[in-house]
């Protein structure tokens, strides 16, 4: 069993990857073989969900910071390592990651005909890129992950995309890259600090947490380097106004692209922020604090307003992903513990919600070859399991009390308005454009007369389409209901995170201004 | 007056160390001879029997230097040359970028009609050159192998004899290299003069005996033989020649110039620039002089490169301006060198990765250029995963590798470079450099799109693939993945190289 | 430095006379003759400085070998009269290339007027070359000894040089050869 | 005074390499530019010997030595490209090799 | 127990829901089945109605002061400190609340077996009426006030949800999605509320709420600065009582919502629903007391909406829409009455309203039904001889509303009234707007049952009863079938019942010796001050006028209506006015003008003009700058050895030269 803990982030990793090239073997020229290598692939994803789930039933959150952990020396002169491990952290985006992939798998059967085995080839590689930045504990490793994971997304998005693909995945990979460039040239001075602080070049990042860095100024190091790391993780959060690449990518992206790439990709700007940026840089957040909050914000209703107005399912719901995770960006930087874990949570949500939301289009786009909104209408009497699902799904997207998305927002909110009551007022506003954005566009492809004669004879879900689909939805009202059953897990990680992430440390207790104080005091003498 | 001992006949013995350390050169220079009597036998079709010969010797070579790796350094020839782990290191790097190229011309000079043994027998001297470039400790030496080096590549570039742009290429390097060793023989002269020594050691030993004496004439001597180099590097402003020659030039050509010349130059160049200390007795004021000019050097070498790589339409020609912004990578690890922990071994594991992924790249384009180099537009490739599915892939990763992306050895090495030019303090330039290739990430992914996202123009036939040049494509991704997920022994190795210097 | 005032004046100019008319002259050939006269004014100036060997060979190798390659080269590619000569560059660029020029050697020449004389001297005094033999024999003596590597050397690339001349220069590949050995 | 300053001797041979240079910038004719190569490496050569003087050291005029073989070679490389530049071309002009460009 | 209240019908919304998506809306699925959906939800919504009974009992058997019943049934959210538990609370009020929510739903649930026998999808349509009732529940039994929001806002779906019921029209999808709009507006500032409530109190129980502020406040703990976040918190919350029940300026979701079937807007957009705001503000009466300011918004707000909505009611032609006025109107009072203190006397205006309002849009629906479909009141008319029963019902009803004793709303209204005028906060500008409407409300109010069942047919009955037609969007598309005919019983019982309890419901809140002020009590505490210079008998004679205007207004209405021309007539005079009334005074315009167009505009804007043509733009002129420097630097790679000479050598210099420099 010892060995198995500690080779099971390992194995977690590389499994899809090692699978999907075993996979590389089935013919694929007859229908049967396309038809094998699609279970292959779906076998190999339901595996790798079969093994997370031992990682859940591993971690216990009373335990040591990182479990599972693994450590073989990479390069030892630069202090480089590889090393896995995790926390409560890593361990929901891992479960999220296993649980979708399946289903972005199971989604992609009948979408994808072209290429099957580099198609799945690249799908499994991309799941081992993903799970490995989840858990590399070590930056560099991470960086490596990072960055590993634009190939399968780059090909994914280029080779099986829409029209402007190209366009999409290049601008999608430049975005990325360029971004995360900076982050590297930090990481590197991290280490080199290291050095100069404690006498070995490491990379570890329980190691670089214990750097003591100057703060507090534009160009001191923790500002400077916060903002290239921070930099990195907006653009894959994305956070306005870096986030043009992301409609590009999501409406040319084919399905599961579209899935994994709002379900999970985003999440590694999230997961970036708070595993590194945020515990790296305690003044370097502080003293942007506001600008991010501000920006966040912004996010927020922007995204919902420019959502609003979109033509093209995916593109609206690529916006709406700009506005949800704005609230993710509005609840980490509020640094308490209510926010962070609520935009932990919005994360989670927004994977199960933004998935789901595109394998509906998906789903209707294989139909109909068309995402405009206008050449809908009407198809809720047509496809009616279909409307059930979407109108799941959108209320989840809405944050309505009940689903997930509502324990995010409603979290982020309380949380931030701690820290500042105007800018969530603001942010607030979100919560009814929310609504206007995706029930409209509800309202337009589902409701009134068929007004297009090709919508008249869709067929309804398959059998396929639901297995696809039940999960998720599961997921959405599981989470609304029971969210206590994740926070257990997390709970200790957030509060290291925040120890960290304020500047003094210990302030993780809600800071209480004196006059409520007072009151406060009375109530608690009861 | 004391009398003058000229004749040393124990210069003129071989101890048996000194033998064995010579036995790569041997093997190259007999298989040289062997190839120059199995060409002219009349009774042979010239083809097989050189390329076995040429082959066997740099097998060989590679076999006997692998077997010298570790061992202490060997003084030759009166200390006018080195057999250590520093010429071990570049020798392998030449080798087999040798044999590499050997391969993968086998079909492309039966494509261009041109199956001549001289062909491999110039590969063969120049491969000679650089070996002996690496692990000279003479400036005539280095200039002699230098030249050994360049002429056979003069030759080389202007092999294709009927084509236009392979004479025009030809001469234009000739000229320009002539130029440019006249240059570094006249810094060698400066060299002489102010320091006495025409013998690197002499030279090293002078600054450190006199680091206060150091003249003018000794300043301008070393920048001169420096520009030597630079120029052979094609670092900005001494480019100039490098995309027309890359271009012109038979493709196995380019890229045996891309990697191994390129090597060779460094070889020598960090052997020069360590030696006249760079760290090690110049006044600041000169260190920060030169560090400037490195500086703005490399920082122009990275944006003229990759900008004008940007524009570029022909593969060949990009990769000829993306060589020169990995020039610039380089000279990122040449100024961080003294100042970091790691010292020159980033640089060199770099040249290590740079020369596996560029040969690959070349032995691809090597495969897919038809008649007179042509189909080497970016629109030939269009649908080339459908065409050759496996090269694709090949060329996928080798461009990957280019643009710095895991897991590849080129996004393993150029990222410890930059490591260290960060622990050498040099932020800003690590800076650019950062920016400089996410621009270059545009242009190698570019060729992915046609190659992979666009579907095929016009009727294109399938270039046959020789075997050789597939397992050399092979091997050179194995050995990009290798380096990428494994970087540590290439580290250790060249660690180990520069230190023996 | 035993080196007459006089003679290297005379020798000098010429060589300087005779070098801007290398590049100045409208006719290859013209320019090919006035090089040969550089090389003779460089022998006398060698002699002159004690290299009686490098003299010599400077008439014999470059007087004689190389030059009379270029006037060969010359007539057989029949470029006597200025035939690749399609004019003039433009004056700007030429005053601009005149004009580096001149920076540069004003760099250097400051370069050489600002260094000393170096204070360690070798043991090779005239009279100590004289006494071992002559510079000749000195010469001689150290080339196959301290400097047989480079003498080698020098063989081997001679021998690349002419595998890669007659490589690129063959009027053409014999038709027998061209399959290569299929 | 009856004897020339070290200087202006290398001032002389770095007047004859510059006069090389500008050659090569400003004349079109491709075998003048080869003469003018070789004038660079005179101009080398004679500094060379002269330092080898100064210094009363040999290993100036040994490089010399070196020097001029390899500028033989070199010559007749450089001739053998004109050769084969002028079978396609017809001229020996670098006007004419301006084809690779940009 | 008290779980089980709410998770009943939320097992009959699972099981009809189930059985819609199993059965009826897989292509080819049975298209029928309503009374077996319909018995499963009645009998869900019926479960909780005899729980809830059980409830009450319980806690009339306790001491007033321990009337508390709480169920834990599981941790919600834990993170740190803060705590929040699935917690489910009944005490009077929600005990009361719980107690007419659920017996008004379970009548509708059972009017609606008949009212939807016809239609396709019966198990989506009680599904969604469970759905509502569950969160109805958790809205009023909900411990803390995200429970409470999750109801709210669950209300607020099913409102969307059933308004749009018939969603092939878009009008009708159009009016449900303006109605969960309008109300998250409100959520807005209900969720602003909330989250300065946790600021300030570091709590959202609302028992524990209770306890601080009261404790607090007796204590004196409580500085200008605290007060004035109370005022704050009051009125954010209390935006999000105007979205849900629908105050100006968020009231123009109601009138639309009637787009519903009618038992919809009975049970949610006239008896349950639309009253959480009041229940919100007397359930936070302990923060509302401790802020005149935020008082007085709320009856201003109220009398103001009252008036306004009676004034548009005056002149609608479509049955329901009148009533939906009136619903506002109503609204109004009750607002009027929390906002002057009297926040019982609102309550038992929710409950005499949830009565006689459930009975009169019940009453619509039957007669609507029995017009197949006709809502226009100008097209009815002497239906009293065809609808017996539902022309008797209706007229209990209406004389509820209009305020005529004994029926209940008269002893509602006027204590609202009465209060308006003498409590600490009232004036008389309140009461006499107040009473204006009440005027008005007996007006249009008579005008409406006149029009209807009153006078001569004004609609042309055809032949013979024709099917409704079993396509899904049928339902109003058959326009005027056949025959005028009186609903069936399982309609017409509930009618029935209501009107009854219509009758009779306001003795539980007679003045001065009121069940509902004594049994409120320990949630809300008495307050029968009477503000200084207020005379006692003054009540009396505000009873009286007011009791002598609603007659008036029934009388002259009786009079108008008679004769429809005249009545004609007194529109020419007065076009303008009435073209204002008619069309709402424009409001809905003006919102389109003021909210809709610009942000729609600024969106567009946005798109276009700032992420493409701005951020776009910039990133993209990233790589054109580079391209455009890389065509630009290209240039100097002219193909000529000269050129490349030349660089090589002003390298040399350049280099050579600086280097040198700083040996000089």
């Amino acid at each position: 069993m010892a060995w198995l803990d500690s080779h099971l982030l390992t194995a977690t990793v590389f499994l899809p990857f090692v699978w999907s090239l075993a996979g590389l073997l089935i013919p694929s020229g007859t229908e049967g073989g396309k038809t094998s290598l699609k279970i292959w692939a779906l076998l190999g994803s339901l595996l790798t969900l079969a093994i997370s789930v031992l990682i859940y039933q591993r971690y216990i959150p009373a335990g040591p910071e990182f479990q599972l952990t693994e450590t073989v020396a990479w390069l030892p002169v630069f202090g480089i390592s590889y090393s896995l491990g995790m926390d409560g952290l890593s361990l929901w985006l891992i479960m999220l990651t296993t649980f979708l992939m399946p289903i972005a798998i199971l989604g992609s059967f009948n979408a994808v005909e072209q290429r099957l085995k580099e198609y799945y080839f690249l799908l499994l590689s991309l799941e081992t890129g993903m799970i490995g930045a989840f858990v590399a504990t070590d930056l560099f490793l991470f960086y490596v992950f990072w960055e590993a994971m634009l190939i399968p997304m780059y090909f994914l998005i280029g080779i099986w995309g829409g029209k402007e693909r190209i366009y999409a995945t290049m601008k999608f990979f430049l975005y990325t890259m360029v971004g995360s460039l900076l982050m590297l040239v930090a990481i590197f001075y991290l280490a080199y600090q290291h050095k100069v602080q404690f006498g070995t070049y490491s990379m570890q990042v329980l190691d670089l947490y214990k750097l003591t860095l100057g703060g507090g100024t534009f160009s001191s190091p923790q500002s400077v380097m916060f903002l290239a790391f921070a930099l990195a993780f907006s653009i894959k959060v994305p956070l306005f106004p870096l986030h043009t690449w992301l409609p590009d990518a999501h409406v040319q992206a084919p399905t599961a692209g579209s899935v994994i790439l709002a379900a999970i990709l985003l999440k590694m700007g999230g997961y970036g922020f708070m595993r590194f940026a945020f515990p790296l840089f305690p003044e370097g957040v502080a003293y942007y604090q506001l600008t991010f909050m501000v920006l966040g914000t912004i996010a927020i209703v922007y995204g919902a307003w420019v959502a609003m107005v979109q033509p093209d399912i995916k593109k609206l719901v690529a916006y709406s992903s700009v506005s949800h995770m704005g609230y993710v960006i509005l609840g980490l930087f509020s640094l308490n513990a209510v926010a962070a874990t609520g935009a932990y949570y919005q994360m989670l949500n927004h994977g199960i919600s933004t998935g789901a939301l595109f394998l509906l289009v998906g789903m209707i786009y294989e139909r109909r070859h068309t995402r405009e909104i206008s050449h809908f209408g009407g198809i809720s009497r047509v496809m009616p399991l279909f409307a059930v699902a979407f109108l799941i799904i959108t209320l989840s997207s809405v944050a309505l009390p009940g689903t997930n998305g509502f324990i995010g927002e409603f979290l982020i909110l309380l949380g931030s308005w701690k820290a500042n009551p105007v800018l969530t007022a603001i942010a607030a506003l979100g919560v009814i454009f929310g609504a206007v954005y995706m029930l409209w566009m509800f309202q337009r492809v589902m409701f009134g007369p068929v007004t297009h004669k090709e919508n008249e004879g869709l067929k309804d879900l398959s059998a396929r389409e639901i297995a696809v689909l039940v999960p998720l939805i599961i997921a959405v009202f599981a989470m609304g209901i029971f969210p206590n059953f994740f926070f257990q897990k997390l709970e200790p990680s957030i509060e290291r995170f925040l120890a960290r992430s304020i500047p003094g440390g210990a302030a993780v207790t809600q800071v209480v201004d004196p006059v409520t104080s007072s009151v406060q005091l009375v109530m608690k003498g009861n | 007056m004391e009398s003058l001992t000229t004749i040393r006949p124990e210069l003129l013995t071989l101890s048996s160390e000194q033998f064995s350390a010579l036995m790569p050169y041997f093997w190259v220079f007999g298989a040289t001879v062997l190839a120059i009597l199995a060409a002219v036998m009349r009774s042979l079709s010239p083809k097989w029997p050189v390329i076995t010969v040429v082959l066997t010797g740099l097998v060989g070579a590679i076999v006997s230097v692998a077997g010298l790796l570790g061992k202490e350094p060997v003084a030759l020839f009166n200390g006018m040359m080195v057999s250590d782990n520093y010429t071990h290191f570049f020798s392998l790097i030449f080798l087999i970028s040798g044999v590499v190229t050997v391969f993968a011309s086998i079909r492309y000079l039966d494509n261009e009609a041109m199956q001549h043994p001289e062909y491999y027998l110039l590969v063969l001297f120049s491969a000679l050159g650089m070996m002996l470039m690496a692990s000279s400790l003479n400036l005539i030496v280095i200039f002699i192998a230098l030249e050994l080096m360049s002429l056979a590549v003069y030759i080389l570039v202007g092999y294709r004899r009927t084509d236009r742009r392979s004479n025009e290429a030809a001469v234009k390097y000739f000229v320009l290299g002539s130029g440019a060793s006249a240059v570094l023989l006249y810094g060698a002269a400066l060299l002489y003069g102010s320091t006495g020594s025409i013998g690197i050691r002499g030279i090293l030993d002078f600054v450190r005996a006199n680091p206060a004496a150091l003249s003018p004439t000794f300043t301008l001597g070393a920048w001169l033989v420096i520009i030597g180099f630079l120029f052979k590097v094609a670092a900005v402003p001494f480019h100039m020649w490098m995309p027309d020659v890359y271009e012109g030039a038979p493709t196995p050509v380019t890229g045996f110039m891309a990697t191994g010349l390129k090597a060779a130059a460094f070889a020598a160049f960090l052997r020069v620039f360590v030696s006249t200390g760079y760290g090690a007795g110049l006044t600041t004021a000169i260190q920060t002089h030169l560090h400037d000019i490195l500086w703005m050097s490399a920082v122009l070498t990275m944006l003229f490169g990759n900008l004008v790589a940007l524009t570029q339409t022909n593969l060949k020609r990009m990769l000829a301006y993306s060589s020169i912004a990995h020039t610039g990578y380089l000279l990122v690890g040449m100024i961080a060198g003294p100042h970091s922990e790691q010292g020159y071994a980033p640089l060199m594991t770099y040249l290590v990765a740079y020369a596996v992924m560029n040969l690959g790249a070349f032995v691809v384009l090597s495969i897919l250029a038809t008649r007179d180099d042509g189909g080497l537009n970016l629109h030939d490739f269009s649908g080339l995963s459908r065409r050759h599915p496996w090269l694709a892939f090949a060329m996928a990763v080798f461009l990957f590798s280019l643009a710095g992306i895991p897991p590849t050895a080129g996004f393993a090495a150029k990222y410890i470079l930059f490591y260290s030019a960060v622990q050498a303090n040099e932020i800003l330039l690590v800076v650019i450099s950062v920016l400089c290739s996410a621009i270059s990430v545009y242009y190698y992914l570019r060729v992915l799109v046609y190659m992979y996202m666009r579907d095929p123009v016009g009727t294109q036939t399938r270039s046959p693939v020789s075997v050789w040049s597939a397992i050399a494509v092979a091997a050179m991704v194995a050995a990009t993945l290798q380096i990428g997920v494994m970087p540590a022994r290439v580290v250790y190795a060249a660690k180990k190289a520069i230190t023996s210097i | 430095m035993e080196l007459s005032p006089v003679f290297f004046y005379v020798f000098g100019a010429l060589a300087i006379a005779c070098a801007l008319m290398v590049v100045l002259a409208k006719s290859p050939v013209t320019s090919a003759f006035s090089l040969i006269l550089v090389f003779f004014a460089f022998a006398a100036i060698y002699a002159m400085l004690g290299a009686h060997l490098i003299a010599a060979l400077q008439i014999i190798v470059y007087a004689g070998a190389i030059m009379v390659l270029f006037v060969f080269v010359i007539m057989l590619l029949d470029v006597t009269r200025d035939t690749g000569e399609a004019g003039k560059p433009h004056p700007i660029l030429m005053a601009l290339s005149v004009l580096a020029a001149m920076s540069l050697l004003a760099v250097f020449v400051w370069a050489f007027k600002n260094t000393g004389t170096p204070a360690i001297l070798g043991p090779f005094t005239t009279e100590a070359i004289t006494a071992a033999g002559g510079n000749t024999q000195v010469v001689s003596e150290l080339m196959f000894s301290e400097y047989i590597l480079p003498f080698e050397l020098t063989s081997v690339l001679l021998l690349g040089a002419i595998i890669g001349t007659v490589a690129i220069a063959k009027r053409q590949m014999s038709a027998a050869r061209k399959g290569g050995g299929k | 005074m009856n004897q020339v300053e070290p200087w202006v001797v290398l001032s002389f041979s770095s007047i004859i390499f510059m006069i090389g240079f500008t050659g090569i910038l400003i004349r079109k004719n491709i075998l003048v530019i080869l003469m003018c190569i070789e004038l660079m490496l005179n101009a080398v050569n004679l500094t060379f010997v002269t330092y080898s003087t100064l210094l009363q050291d040999m290993a100036g005029q040994m490089s010399v030595f070196f020097i001029i073989t390899v500028a033989a070679a070199e010559s007749a490389v450089g001739l053998a490209l004109v050769i084969a530049m002028f079978r396609t071309l017809r001229s020996v002009s670098t006007e004419e090799i301006q084809l690779l460009r940009e | 127990m008290l779980a089980l209240i709410a998770l009943l019908p939320l097992i009959g919304f699972a099981i009809n829901g189930l059985w819609y998506v199993a059965v009826q809306a897989p292509p080819g699925g049975k298209k029928a089945g309503a009374t077996v959906s319909g018995v499963i939800a009645t009998t869900a919504i019926g479960g909780s109605f005899v729980l809830s009974l059980l409830v009450f009992l319980r806690l009339k058997g306790m001491p007033a002061e321990a009337r508390v019943i709480e169920q834990v049934v599981f941790d919600w959210m834990t993170i740190g400190d803060f705590n929040l538990e699935m917690v489910f609370r009944a005490d009077p009020l929600s005990s009361i609340f719980t107690l007419f929510i659920t017996g008004v739903a379970t009548l509708i649930h059972l009017y609606s077996i008949g009212y939807m026998g016809h239609d396709a999808t019966p198990g989506k349509f009680f599904a969604y009426l469970n759905l509502f009732s569950f969160s109805m529940l958790m809205l009023v039994l909900g411990g803390s006030l995200p429970i409470l929001f999750l109801g709210w806002e669950g209300v607020g779906l099913c409102s969307y949800l059933l308004i749009g019921y018939w969603y092939a029209d878009m009008d009708k999808a159009s009016a449900g999605k303006k109605a969960f709009i309008v109300n998250r507006i409100g959520d807005f500032g209900f969720l602003l509320g909330m989250f300065m409530i946790y600021d300030k109190f570091g709590t959202l129980d609302l028992l524990a709420l209770r306890d601080t502020v009261l404790q607090s406040s007796s204590a004196g703990l409580l500085l200008a600065a605290d007060l004035t976040a109370i005022t704050t918190i009051c009125i954010l919350l209390f935006v999000g009582c105007m979205g849900k029940s629908a105050q100006i300026p968020l009231y123009v979701w109601l009138p639309d919502a009637m787009a519903g079937p009618t038992p919809v807007s009975a049970l949610i957009h006239a008896a349950t629903m639309v009253t959480s705001g009041i229940y919100l503000v007397a359930r936070l009466n302990f923060m509302y007391s401790l802020s005149p300011t935020a008082l007085t918004v709320v009856a201003v707000v109220g009398v103001v909406t009252a008036f306004f909505a009676a004034t548009i009611a005056l002149v609608q032609r479509d049955i329901k829409k009148v009533l939906a006025y009136s619903t506002v109107s109503q609204l109004g009072y009750m607002f009027l009455g929390c906002g002057v203190g009297a926040y019982s006397a609102g309550v038992s205006h929710v409950i005499t309203h949830a009565f006689f309002k459930a009975l009169l849009f019940l009453g619509a629906g039957s007669v609507i039904h029995g017009m197949h479909e006709e809502q226009d009141i100008m097209k009815m008319g002497g239906l009293k001889s065809k609808m017996k029963w539902t022309y008797l019902t209706f007229a209990a009803g209406w004389l509820a509303i209009a305020g005529i004793p004994p029926f209940s709303g008269f002893f509602s209204k006027d204590e609202i009234l009465w209060r308006s005028f003498s409590a600490e906060h009232g004036s008389f500008l309140f009461w006499l707007l107040g009473a204006v409407t009440a005027v008005m409300t007996a007006f249009y109010m008579t005008r409406l049952f006149s029009l209807t069942f009153l006078g001569s047919p004004r609609f042309k009955e055809q032949g013979e009863h024709h099917g409704h037609s079993t396509h899904p969007d049928g339902h109003h598309e058959h326009g005027h079938g056949g025959a005028v005919h009186e609903s069936p019983m399982t309609m017409v019982f509930p009618l029935q019942v209501l009107a009854v309890l219509s009758v009779i419901g306001g003795f539980m809140a007679i003045p001065h010796m009121s069940w509902l002020d004594h049994w409120l009590e320990p949630v809300i505490p008495v307050d029968h001050g009477v503000a200084a210079g207020v005379a006692p008998a003054m009540e009396w004679v505000l009873m009286a006028l007011s009791v002598a205007g609603a007659a008036a207004g029934i009388f002259f209405a009786f009079k108008l209506y008679a004769d429809l021309a005249k009545v004609e007539k007194l529109k020419q005079r007065w076009a303008g006015v009435h073209k204002l009334l008619e069309n709402k005074w424009y409001v809905d315009e003006l919102y389109e003008a003021l909210f809709v167009r610009p942000i729609y505009t600024l969106s567009v804007a946005l798109w276009k003009g700032f992420d493409t043509a701005v951020i776009d733009r910039v990133v993209l002129g990233f790589g054109r700058v580079s391209e455009w420097s890389g065509q630009t630097v290209r240039v100097v790679q002219t193909g000529s050895i000269h050129l490349y000479a030349f660089v090589l050598l002003i390298g040399i210099i350049a280099t050579a030269g600086y280097l040198l420099y700083g040996l000089a």
